[in-house]
Formats: C-alpha cells, structure tokens, sequence
C-alpha cells in the first residue's frame, strides 16, 4: 500500500491535512470560498497569501541548507527591499523599482556568499551580520518611518488577483516553477546536493564548490527581496521596523519541516513551499480559534513538535507506524 | 592545548580593540567600565558558558533566552505571589529548567531531531510559559534582592565588581574546567567530532546529548536568576533574541559551529567582546537606532575579518609528523 | 554652561518612537542641549548598559524611555549616587522606584484606552455592538493598559462587547492579517460592528483589509485607535477611519524645561507631568491634523 | 589449539536493511586465543556481522553467546563492557581529538574526577611505543597521516580488548613494517587466550596470521575450515563462487616506450612544505606507479599532479602546453581524473545514489547548462554498475549503504565516466576483494591500452610491479629514484626505498 503514495512528502501532506481539519474544527466556515470584486475570498485563500513571504524565503532557503548553511538576514533583505521599493514606487514605474529592490536583494545575498564561500566564514555568523546590519540599512532609507506609497502597479503587485488568486500567490508559484526549472532543468540541483553532501569530495570531483554556494546566498537573497516587495505591495508601505521580522526562523522551520536536513545535502523545493504552508496554515488556524494571544506560542510548539514527530527517522513516518502495526501482530 | 592559539588571538583582539575604544574615549579606561562590562554582560556570560557545550557536542541550543525570560517570571510569581523562599523558588526553577533540557536532549536523540528544530520547539514553549504565567512585569521586592544587588566589591578607581559579575566568573572558570579537564568534557569534544564514531567507541551518546542540554538549560536557568537579580523583576518578554547574542559570542570566541572544537574562555571573551562593541556605540551616543544596528554589523565583522585574518597568519604550514620510526 | 544629556531610548520600533526620537532631537536643538542618544534597540539589558554608561560619562541628567515598567532600581539608585537627575518619558516605572527619579513625563496609557472606549460608548449609543480588537505585542505594558482602560470604559454599557482580540503586534502586517481572520471568523463582517487597535498602525492595516473584504470602515465598521500618527489622518480625511487617541511624541520637551529649571534654580518638578490625551475624530480637521504630523519623522 | 572452548558463538544470526538481506542465518565459532579470519567479497557481510555482532545494528534473529552466556549488546559501549573490542572499517577514531584522548577516551586515568591528563600521556606514550610509534600524542589525531590514525585504532582496540579483540580490515592502509608489528602483537594476545577475527583482503595475510577461516558470500555463510589444510585456490573459488586465474606478479610483456606521447609533464614542479620539486612525465599508455613509505609524499604528489594542491613552483605542461593547474576544476578540464585514497571524506557523497555519485565529474566538466539527460544518467550508471560488478546493482542507492569495496569501485566509475586522458589513483585496491582486485588490475592495463596514462599509488608493491610501466620512488616527500623497464622488481623498490637502512629493507621483506 505504501507504493501507491509518495515515499517522501507523506508526512507533510499528512501533517496539512490534519492541520487543516483541526482548523476546519476551530472555525466551521474554514473552507468557505466566494468570489469578491474578482477574487477568491476566504480563509483558504488567507493560507495562501499570508503563507506567500515565508514560501519565497524557504524557496531560497531550502537551496542555502543544502549546501549545509544557512541564511539569517532573509528577513533584514525583505525589510532593505521593501524600504527601496516603497521609496521609489511614486516617483519610478515598477519595472524600475522592481530591478532596484531585487537588485538590493542580490547584492545582500552577493555579501552573504562572499563571506561564506570565499572568506570561509561560518555562514550563521556571517549572515547573522547582515541581519544586525540589515535592518539598520532598512530604518536608514526610511529613517525609521512607514514609508507609504500609492503606485497602482506596486499596490496591485500586493492586492490584485490573477484568475481569482491574489498576485502574491501567483508570484510565488511562479517563483517555485521557475526554481524548479532553473534547479532541476540545469545540473545545478545535482551539484548543490554534491555540494551539501560533502564539499570536499565535491571540490575534488570538479564542482565549483564556491560558485555554488555563492549562487545559492544570491538566489536566497533575491527571494527574500521578492517576499520583501510583496510585504510592503501587501500594506501600502514599508515598515522597516518590523517587515518581515523573525520570519527567519519561520523559513527556516518551513525548510526542515520539509525534509530537507539542516546538514545539507538532499531538498525538496515544493516540499519546502509546503512546510511554508503547514506553518500558515496553523498560524492562521490560531488566529481563527478566537484562543487568547498568550496560548499563540505554545500552541505552535506543539504542533511543530508533532508534525517533527511525525517525520523522525526514528519512527521514519506514517510508513514507519504502518511496518510497525504489521510486525505487532503476528 | 586544545584551542589555544585561536583562544589567544581573541584576546589580543579584544586587547587591541579595548585600546582603540579607549583612545577615543579615555573614560572607557577605567575600572568603573570594566565592572560595569562584567556585570551588564554576566547573564550572557553564563548562557554563552552552556552554549559553548552544546555548539562543541555538535548542537545548536535555541530556548536559551526563553528559559532565561521564564526563569524570571516563575522567580518572580514564586517569591511574589506564591510566597516561596527565593532559595526555594531557585531550587525550583534550576530542577524545572534542567528538566525541561533534558527532555530536549532526551526528543534530540531517541527521535535524531536537528537540534535546532526541538530547541526552537523549546523556545516557543518556554516563551508560551511564561506568557501564560504573567504577561506582566512583575517587580522582586525580596530582602535578598536589594542585599545581593547592591554588594559590589570595589575595585581601585571606583569600579564595582558585583556579585552577579562574580557569579558569572565562577561559572565560567567552572565550565572551562569542566570542558578542559573532566571525561565529561571530553565525550563533549567526541560527539562534536563525530556522534556515529563517539557511539562507536563505546561513549553512551544518548546520556551525554541529554546531559549537555540539561546543563545548557541549567545554566540559562541560572542566568535567568541572575538576569532576575539584575532587573529584580520578572518579565515574560526578558532576553529575547539572547541565543543569537550568545551564538555570536560563542562563535566569535572561536568554536567551531560544526563542533568538535572550541574553549570556554573563548566564549568569555567573546561575550567581552560584543559587550566592547555595546559599549562602544554607547559613549558615542549619537548613532541614530539604524546606525547603531548598522555599526553593531561592521564592527561584528570587522572583529571576525580581524581575528579570521590573524588565525591564517597563525597557522604557518606544520610539515605534518612523519609516519613510524624505525 | 551647555547641558549635556544622555537619552536611553527604546529602539525605533513604530513610526511613532521614530518621530519621538526626533521631536526630542529637535528640542534638544532648539533648547541649545547636547542630547546623546543611545538605542536600546528593544532590550531592557541595553538600556542599563546605556544608563551606566551615561552615569560613566558624568552628564548632567538622563532621560529614560523605560522598555518595562521594572528592574530599574539597581541602575536608578547608582544614577542618583552619581547625583545625575533622571527623567522618565513616556513611560512610567514600578511605584517602588519613585524617589529614584525626578520626574516622569507620560501619558496615562490606561486613560488612553479610556478615551478610546467612552468615545466608542458615546457613538454607538444604546444600539448592541461586537467590538473586535487587535492588542500590541503580547507583555508589552502599553498592550495591557490599554486593554485595561477600554475594558474599564466599556464595562459601563451591556450593549458593547469584545468579541475577538488578538495580538497585532503593534504591526500594519500583523493589524491586517488578523483583521482579515476576524472578518472570516464573524460572519464575513457582518457581525462586526467597531474595531478598536492599540496602536494607528495595527488600524491602517485593519482599514485594508476591511476594504479588500468588500467592507466600509468608517461606516460599516467603526474604527478608533490610539497615538495619532499621521497615516490614521489621511484614513479619516478619506472616511475609513473614525477616531484616535492622541500620544504626543514630544516628552522631551517638557523633560527638557523641568531639568533645566532642576539645575538652575533647583526647581523640584511635580512627580508626574502627564501629557494630554486627545481624542481626535473626523471633525477635528484631520487634514490639517495630517500637514502638521507629517514632516515629525513618523 | 583445537580443543580449545568456544568463546563467541553466533548462531543463525540474521539482518536486513530493507530489501537488502546482508546476513541470512549465519553461524560462526570463534574459540579463545585463535585468530580467525572472517573472508568474503565486497559487500558479503562481514562488516554487517561484526556491527550485529556488537549491537551497533540490532540484529533481526540469531543468537549471540560470549564464553557459554547469551549476550545482546544493544551498544557499541555495552560490546565492550562485555569485552569485545573492535575496530571498525570505516569509522576510526575522532579527527578532533588529542591521541590520547583518542586512545583513552571514556576510560582516562582520573583523580578527583579530573582527569590525569600527564598520566593518560605517559600511558598513550607506551601503548604506541609497542607499535613503534614515537608521535606527540597530545596532537589533535586528526594532524597525522591515516596510518597513524590506523595504528591508533588498533592500539585502542587491542588495550581494551579483554576477551575478543575484533580487527575489520586493519592493515588496509598500513604498510608491511607496521603490518609485521600488528601480526606481532596479535600472536601475543592470542596467546594470552584473547580470540582474534581478522578481516582482510590480503590472502597473503590471511594465511601468514590465521588459525581458522570462515567465508561469507552474498550474506550466507559458505564454510569454516583450517587454515593450513585449505589451498589457495580453493578459498578463491568459496569465496566468489567461481574460479579465479589468480593473478600473477609476473609483469606484463614490456611495451614499445618509444611510440607512446607524453600526455602530461611536470618540470620542477613542487610546493614547499609539501612536496619538493620533482620532475615527471607521464605518457599515454603507459602506468607510472608511486612507490614509498607511509608519509613519503605519493598523496601529496598525486594531488599536485591533479591540481587539488596548488604548486608554487614549476612548469605543468599537458599534451605539451603549458598550463596552470590552480583547483581540482582546472585538472578535470584538462582531462585529469583523480581517486583519492580517504573515499568517505574526499571521495563519495554518501547521501547520494550511486549513479549520481558516477555522473557527479562528468556533469562538473560539462558544466551547469548542459545536464545529462536523466535516461543518459541511467546508462552510463548501468554500464559501469556491470562492468565493475558494483553489488547490489542497484543506481539508486545512496553510495553511503554500500559496502567499502563497492563505494571505491564507484569512484573508479565516476572518473572512467569522464573518458579522462590521465587518471590518477591513490590506492586504487584498498579494501577490494581478491575478484575485484584482479578486475581492477586487469582494467588498469586496459584503460592504458586505450592510451589512457596512468599515475597508481599502491603500497602493494607486488601490485604495482605488475603493471607499472615506471616506478617513481619517493623518500621524505622527494622524488628520489625512478625504475624503468627490466629494472622493476619488488627488491629494487624496496631498495630504493630504504637506500641509507637496507638492512631494515631487507628484514621487512622476509
Ligand atoms: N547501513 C546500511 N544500510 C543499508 N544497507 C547496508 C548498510 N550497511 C551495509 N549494507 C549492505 O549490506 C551488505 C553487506 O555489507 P558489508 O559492509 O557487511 O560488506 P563487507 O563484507 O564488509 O564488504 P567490504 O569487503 O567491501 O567491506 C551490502 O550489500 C551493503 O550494501
Ligand atoms: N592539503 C591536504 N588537504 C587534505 N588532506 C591532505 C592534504 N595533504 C595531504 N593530505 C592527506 O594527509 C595524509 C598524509 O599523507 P601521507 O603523509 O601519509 O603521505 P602518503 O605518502 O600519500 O602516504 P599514504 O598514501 O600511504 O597514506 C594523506 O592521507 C593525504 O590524503
Ligand atoms: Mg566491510
Ligand atoms: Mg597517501
């Protein structure tokens, strides 16, 4: 029976499905969908949208984790780009605030790299410079204001729809599609996983180790710029001060949640989407259930604990019960 | 000696760095600043002494300064509202805290979790905990409070050693000893080189993993303490984001994030050293909230660029030992 | 002689701290003082290690933008041993410490929340209203007061209740998403009849989301909301928003008249000089309110 | 010796991972003071049976009784609290730790809970003394060469080895004077009563050290017989099953040395500190062996001549042009292959299959814009899956399940994949069994018949007189002799080896 279902990815879409029901317990109309000047409305599509900034962070993410690092300061870049973005939206046409907030967002995951491939640095701390520094470069361009913009095209980027699916859903599903081809349509998937596996023997085989772990610190980064731009399309403006604020760890958390070991090697990227997915899911569930605020944390450490449990090698997931319950009988 | 070099390259940056601070601001030179450095950084000290075990035995500990935040919290209602004995209510809290490590390490290893993952479990739970204790500050009035803040032993030039400075020393020379001289600190360095190989050799991982955590989450139940006699009060959102603090102070005192390798002192020192860097953007006092944050990067950088630099420049080329003599 | 004073802020965590930062820049300025600004960014352990090394640095006085209400006493009684006055702004300390300090120049965030609810009371009338409100950041004494003092006001009228209340976070983020979960949650909307956040921010982010449900604010919802920044402005001139509870960002300036008067003529300032709290409503000229607010560094 | 009680006794012992059934009911006696030789193909089981053995797998059925009682040692700590030392093939000791640590760990000399750090180094001193080893032992063990890690795990074992001293492939990267001392000191505990199982590669070793074998094939047991009343040939044939044209040392026919171009060369070329400038040609179709003690410099030289270390002087030509040789990318585009001798660290990515372990330089040299083609993948896998018999054949197994000798044939495929001009192994034979070695050596001579040039480091010096074509001795990381042709024979590279201590050469042959 368990050939009929995916050998990896069956814990998450477990652990979602039962998310989801628990969620549908808390709030009867959970699943309700309607359509609203054009767009799908309910708290599904809630799931969706505000699971889109940490799903573009563990798109990047995951790729920094496979090569056995790990990228602290996605959440300082989200905050750098918004604060470009909504300081140019008003007075430069989108594609120009586009390139210069993305921009930003390369040249901090250029930096991250550099410190990490090539000055050798341990990438927690060396990122963890950027993180410190990073928001600071944000409340720099907007001298700690609410920088709020009114540029149609960078709010429709927020809060417009594409076939009745909010653009950030639709961007972050473009994003995983195009990551998707760029890994696994080139060899740079297979070379990451070489790389994360063991970078010695990679090196030695002829990867070039530190192009990879450059490229993938970029790629984290412009994501994170990516998420960046939409969380500040999404409120109309940029608050350095708190954009995307301790989402590192919810990246992170998503990336593991996934599967992907945070000693590198072998990833999934639509199963890191999917941890993105599980976390929202859940925070938008604790929002539902009407709990006072103080249960928020608690309730998230249990379900990360549960959902962990769920894929641990030791009881290596629902396959790992199933083979269990068998032997029991005889 | 295991480490020392690098040990002693730290030192010297955090000499040079100290001498520099000191040309621009000559007040910095005094003993008044450096009890002041003990103290302000003593918490830290002693979760970063924890940290330094964990991050050597190939782990990460996140909950760190959610245990430090409970920590107060229970400290506080217990004295406070329960009516406890602040000793009995230390006691408590150590036994909680220590409980609460173990089972990080207990879920750590029989289901082999990252580290990371569990112990961000552990710091959304603790951080939870103490909400639901109190999501008020809870101020300390206890006798035992004002007499253990207010005892300093005086330094010539009118610097203060305090007791919780004093206590942070303690526990430092404590761990370094524990690290450098005990079985225990040996099996610590095994499981940072290799879990599966330390396993092989007969070291019984799953006890050690357990205890490393426990003592991880003592020692932040201590520095919850002494944060607790600091602020003499209890605050559920206390010391947050103090594991990223101490990582960095961990790492920057020469541990290796991979494991395997590190000191005790190396992570005193650079606990001094990010306290250096505070105190510097402090005399200053004219860096903005964004410039402060941007200032904190380029010097943390520049003490890593500086000490990574010198660590190069250490390691000349050892021809390595020739094979068996004959 | 010139006064040199060391100022232990916060951190610069809403628009509204930034624009205190600044007013109390431009005070200083105005006023001739040397204001030394460290930022705590946020940690209660910061601010000690500023106020010693304030107290190091020998200043004439010291203001304090307290993180949390406690824990200040060791510091404090050092500061006074170093005979430098400490003035708290914004935000008051546990009563234990009150002969540690000179005076404090706040607002009554308890009050704050009073205001908001009597205002709320007031407009809906006798009519049965669901209020649903977005807290700050769960611990933060700010988030409790204000809790506190709306509950308080509203407590008086049966037909007002609090039918949801989560943490926002003090965020435009945050307000939003949680707003977006409220409006599912009750009825797409419809069973929603006043929004009440503790801070504007969290209120813009509400007002959005309103909007992309197809809602009024203003209208169909009531909105009122606590510290005055510039942004709620431009809502209410647009109709979205109703009402807020002003939190002026100058502190310092009083702060900065009662040291002065302290060294000069060894004046004893009264313990507390509270700053107004005005309710602000779409008829008090929001657009001006706006132009005023605007250029504060909000 | 013969009637001697049985000590360990494993009685239908049983293990699988997965599909893979590595032990199906396999008994083996080992009895106290013998020294008994556990034999078998790359990936028969052995190294399965020894971790069940000491409860580092659990096992799935079969018993285990030490000295007459049952015993389930569920730790590697509970095997040795039961009194059975072992050393494991792969895993050593930690890189990390001092020597003595290493030797002593969890059971330092200690007063006061502290431990007796002098005291552990005297006595991590002595133990080492007795293997003729003179090293600082307060050194991190990771700064010495693998032998002396090697040593260093044995002497640890053979310390603690109370009743069973269990030895997996421990002369794989020891020479033959430390291989005398190891035999040595094994015959000392065998006779104080201590039983022995002896795994290896080496027949020669087998028969010189062993009272008893026991062969394992694809996970049964085939047989336990007397070592001395078992020919050669027919331990071969049960071990694979089949029959082997053993292989002979003789060299093969000399071949023209004039018609071959020189496909590499290297003037002067050195690294201070490293290796000292040394001149070498390296032509096709034809082998160059390395040959020289433990430490003399081969890997060094090897890692040169790939580019893995960059020179600081001296001239690399390839197919007469100069070129710079800075990182291991600039060798494999020059057509380099190189096969490291530490195939965990520097050689397999364990997580990965086997065919993407096999594709992994080919795929590095074509670069990130051209990917092969999952179905090219696939066939380049299954051809070299057959063609050097990698067992189980299976490509999508993650190389890190395989056996030893399995994981090294991987690697030879890895770089056969990339049609390299010259390829350069470093031990290629470590930890091969006897089939595959023959296979091996066979290929070399094919591969070189192909026009492929060849650098070999092998410290069977019976192997690399059977296909070197040259031999370049090295002494205290110096080029210091070259033997061609005729010249090439086991005495004169032992000579060459030990020019200023014959005496020493010569005893180490006997
Ligand atoms: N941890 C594991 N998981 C899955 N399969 C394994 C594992 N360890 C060994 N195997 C498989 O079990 C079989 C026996 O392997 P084992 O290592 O015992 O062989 P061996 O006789 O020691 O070979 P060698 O001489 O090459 O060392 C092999 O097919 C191998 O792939
Ligand atoms: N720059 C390097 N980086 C990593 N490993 C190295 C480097 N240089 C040498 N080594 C490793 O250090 C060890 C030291 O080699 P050693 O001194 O034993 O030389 P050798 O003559 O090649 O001996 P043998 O091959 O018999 O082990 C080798 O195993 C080699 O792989
Ligand atoms: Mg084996
Ligand atoms: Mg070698």
């Amino acid at each position: 029976m368990t050939a009929l279902l995916p050998r990896r990815g069956l814990a998450q879409i477990l652990a979602l499905i039962v998310i989801l029901a628990v969620d549908r317990v808390v709030s009867p109309q959970f699943f309700d969908l309607r359509l609203q000047d054009g767009r799908l409305f309910g708290s599904l599509i809630d799931v969706l949208n505000r699971g889109t900034p940490v799903a573009l962070l563990s798109l990047g993410m995951v790729l920094v984790i496979a090569t056995r690092g790990i990228d602290l300061s996605v959440g300082a870049v989200m905050a750098i780009s918004g604060a470009i973005a909504a300081s140019l939206a008003d007075s430069h046409g989108l594609p120009v605030v586009l390139a210069a907030s993305l921009g930003a967002g390369l040249v901090c995951g250029l930096w991250n790299g550099f410190l990490v491939a090539v000055l050798g640095m341990q990438p927690i701390v060396a990122t963890l410079i950027l993180m410190v520094a990073g928001r600071g470069i944000a409340q720099l361009i907007t001298e700690g204001r609410i920088v709020t913009f009114a540029s149609p095209g960078l709010v429709w980027l927020g809060n417009g729809s594409i076939l009745g699916l909010p653009v950030p859903v639709a961007i972050a599903l473009g994003m995983l599609i195009l990551t998707g081809a760029v890994v696994r349509g080139s060899a740079l998937g297979l070379l990451i996983e070489a790389t994360g596996g063991n970078a010695r023997a990679s090196e030695l085989a002829g990867v070039g180790t530190r192009a990879m772990i450059l490229s993938v610190y970029v790629w984290c980064g412009v994501c994170a710029a990516l998420a960046g731009v939409i969380a500040a399309a999404d409120i109309m403006g940029a608050d350095a001060n708190n954009a995307g604020l301790w989402l590192e760890l919810d990246a992170i958390l998503a990336v593991v949640i996934g599967g992907t070991s945070l000693f590198g090697g072998r990833f999934s990227l639509v199963l890191a989407v999917l941890g993105a997915l599980i976390i929202q899911t859940m925070n938008t569930g604790i929002l539902l259930s009407g709990y006072p605020p103080e249960f928020n944390l608690l309730v998230k450490a249990v379900v990360v604990m549960a959902v962990l449990l769920l894929q641990s090698p030791k009881l290596s997931g629902f396959a790992g019960i199933m083979a269990r319950l068998r032997r029991a009988k005889p | 000696m295991r480490g020392l070099p690098p040990v002693l390259i730290t030192a010297i940056v955090l000499v040079l760095g100290f001498a520099l601070c000191a040309v621009q601001f000559p007040n910095i030179a005094s003993t008044r600043v450096v009890g002041n450095l003990l103290t302000d950084n003593a918490f830290l000290g002693i979760v970063a002494v924890g940290m330094t075990f964990v991050i050597i035995s190939g782990g990460i500990d996140l909950s760190v300064g959610s245990v430090i935040g409970f920590t107060t919290v229970f400290v506080a209602l217990a004295i406070e509202r329960w009516g406890v004995p602040p000793l009995v209510a230390f006691v408590l809290i150590l036994v909680l805290s220590a409980a609460f490590g173990a089972a990080m390490g207990a879920v750590i290893h029989v289901f082999d979790l990252p580290p990371f993952i569990v112990t961000l479990a552990g710091m959304f739970l603790a951080r939870g905990a103490s909400f639901l204790l109190s999501t008020e500050s809870v101020p300390i009035t206890a006798p035992v409070y004002s007499t253990v803040s207010d005892f300093a032993l005086r330094m010539p030039g009118g610097g203060r050693l305090t007791a919780i400075a004093i206590i942070m020393l303690v526990i430092v020379i404590g761990g370094a000893l524990l690290l450098h001289l005990t079985r225990f600190g040996a099996n610590v360095y095994a499981l940072g080189g290799s879990r599966t190989t330390a396993s092989l050799m007969g070291v019984a991982v799953g006890k050690m993993t357990v205890k490393i955590y426990m003592l991880s989450s003592l020692l932040a139940g201590i520095a919850g303490i002494v944060f607790s006699f600091y602020t003499s009060a209890g605050y559920s959102l206390s010391a947050v984001g103090v594991e990223l603090d101490s990582i960095a102070a961990v790492v920057i005192g020469g541990t290796l994030l991979t494991g395997g390798q590190g000191s005790v002192i190396g992570t005193f020192l650079g606990v001094l050293i990010q306290g250096m860097i505070q105190t510097y953007i402090n005399f200053d006092g004219t860096l903005s909230s964004w410039w402060t944050k941007i200032a904190t990067g380029v010097l943390l950088f520049a003490f890593i660029a500086l000490q990574q630099g010198l660590v190069a420049l250490a390691r000349r080329p050892v021809a390595k030992s020739a094979g068996a003599a004959t | 002689a010139e006064l040199t004073v060391g100022f232990s802020q916060i951190g610069s965590e809403s628009g509204w701290r930034a624009a205190e930062t600044s007013v109390s820049k431009q005070e200083a300025a105005k006023r001739k003082v040397n204001l030394k600004i460290a930022d705590a960014q946020q940690k209660q352990e910061n601010q000690i290690k500023a106020i010693r090394s304030f107290i190091a640095q020998n200043v004439d006085a010291i203001f304090l933008a307290p993180v949390v209400s406690t824990g200040w006493d060791s510091v404090l009684k050092e500061a006074k041993e170093a005979k430098i006055p400490v003035v708290l702004l914004d935000r008051d300390i546990d009563p234990s410490g009150k002969e540690l300090y000179l005076t404090a120049v706040t607002s009554d965030s308890v009050h704050e929340g009073e205001v908001a609810g009597d205002w709320l009371a007031k407009t809906v009338g006798a009519k049965a209203c669901n209020v649903v409100e977005l807290q700050g950041t769960v611990g933060a004494s700010v988030a409790a007061n204000r809790k506190k003092g709306f509950d308080t006001a509203i407590a008086k009228h049966a037909n007002l209740k609090v039918v949801r209340s989560q943490t926002g976070d003090f965020t435009r983020a945050k307000g939003k998403e949680v707003m977006e979960s409220f409006i599912k949650a009750e009825g797409g909307g419809k069973n929603i009849c006043a929004v009440y956040a503790h801070n504007d921010d969290m209120m813009v982010g509400a007002i959005q989301a309103m909007k992309e449900a197809g809602l009024k604010p203003g209208k169909d919802i009531l909105t009122v909301s606590i510290d005055a920044v510039p942004d709620i402005f431009k809502a209410m001139v647009a109709g979205e928003a109703n009402a807020t509870v002003e939190l002026t960002p100058n502190m310092a300036g009083p702060a900065l008249d009662a040291v002065a008067a302290f060294k000069e003529k060894g004046t004893v300032p009264p313990k507390w000089i509270q700053t107004e709290s005005r309710l602000l409503t779409a008829t008090d000229n929001p657009q001006k309110e706006y132009d005023s607010k605007k250029g504060l560094g909000y | 010796m013969e009637n001697s009680a049985s000590l360990l006794e494993v009685r239908g012992i049983s293990k699988s991972f997965g599909a893979v059934r590595a032990l199906q009911e396999v008994d083996f006696t080992l009895r106290a003071g013998e020294i008994h030789a556990l034999l078998g193909e790359n990936g028969a089981g052995k190294s399965t049976l020894i971790k069940v053995v000491t409860g580092v797998f659990p096992r799935d059925a079969g018993i285990v009784r030490l000295g007459g009682d049952e015993v389930a040692p569920r730790s590697a700590k509970a095997a040795l609290q039961a009194g059975i030392a072992t050393v494991y093939q792969e895993v050593n000791l930690l890189p990390n730790l001092s020597v003595a640590q290493n030797l002593f760990l969890d059971r330092q000399p200690m007063r006061f809970g502290i431990v007796r750090e002098g005291e552990m180094r005297r006595r991590a001193k002595a133990l080492l003394a007795d293997f003729g080893l003179d090293i600082d032992v307060s050194a991190p063990l990771g700064n010495y060469s693998v032998a002396i890690q090697h040593v260093t795990a044995i002497a640890r074992a053979v310390d603690l080895s109370a009743r069973v001293l269990i030895l997996d492939e421990p002369t794989a990267s020891l020479d033959r004077h430390e291989v005398e001392i190891l035999f040595r000191i094994m015959r000392q505990l065998a006779k104080r009563g201590i039983g022995i199982v002896f795994v290896s590669h080496f027949l020669d070793q087998v028969y010189e050290i062993s009272d008893r074998i026991t062969v394992l094939r694809n996970g049964r047991l085939v047989g336990e017989r007397e070592t001395a009343s078992l020919p050669r040939i027919e331990l071969i044939r049960m071990m694979l099953g089949r029959e082997l044209a053993e292989t002979t040392s003789a060299r093969a026919a000399a071949r023209e040395h004039e018609s071959r171009k020189v496909c590499a060369s290297f003037e002067n070329y050195g690294k201070s500190g490293y290796v000292a400038p040394f001149n070498l040609e390296l032509r096709h179709r034809e082998v160059v062996g390395l040959a020289g003690l433990l430490g003399s410099g081969r890997t060094e030289t090897a890692r040169l001549v790939f580019g893995a270390e960059r020179a600081d002087r001296g001239q690399a030509r390839v197919e007469g042009t100069p070129v710079r040789l800075q990182s291991p990318r600039d060798g494999v585009r020059h057509g380099f292959g190189y096969c490291p001798e530490e195939r965990k660290t520097d050689g397999i990515v364990a997580e990965l299959t086997v065919r993407e372990n096999i594709v992994l330089a080919l795929q590095a040299k074509r670069g990130l814009h051209r990917p092969l083609p999952r179905r090219e993948q696939d066939e380049i896998a299954r051809r070299y899956v057959r063609m050097l018999d990698i067992r189980p054949p299976d490509p999508e197994r993650p190389v890190g399940l395989l056996s030893g000798g399995n994981q090294q044939k991987v690697l030879l495929a890895r770089w056969l994949a990339t049609s390299p001009r010259l390829l350069v192994l470093d031990e290629p034979t470590r930890g091969i069994d006897v089939g595959a070695h023959a296979e091996i050596i066979r290929l070399i001579r094919e591969l070189c018949d192909d026009g492929l040039a060849l650098l070999v480091i092998s410290s069977e010096l019976d192997e690399i007189v059977t296909y070197s074509d040259r031999v370049v001795v090295l002494r205290d990381r110096a080029h210091v002799e070259e033997l061609a042709g005729e010249t090439i024979d086991v005495g004169n590279i032992l000579a060459a080896i030990a020019a200023d201590s014959v005496a020493v050469a010569l005893e180490a042959h006997t």
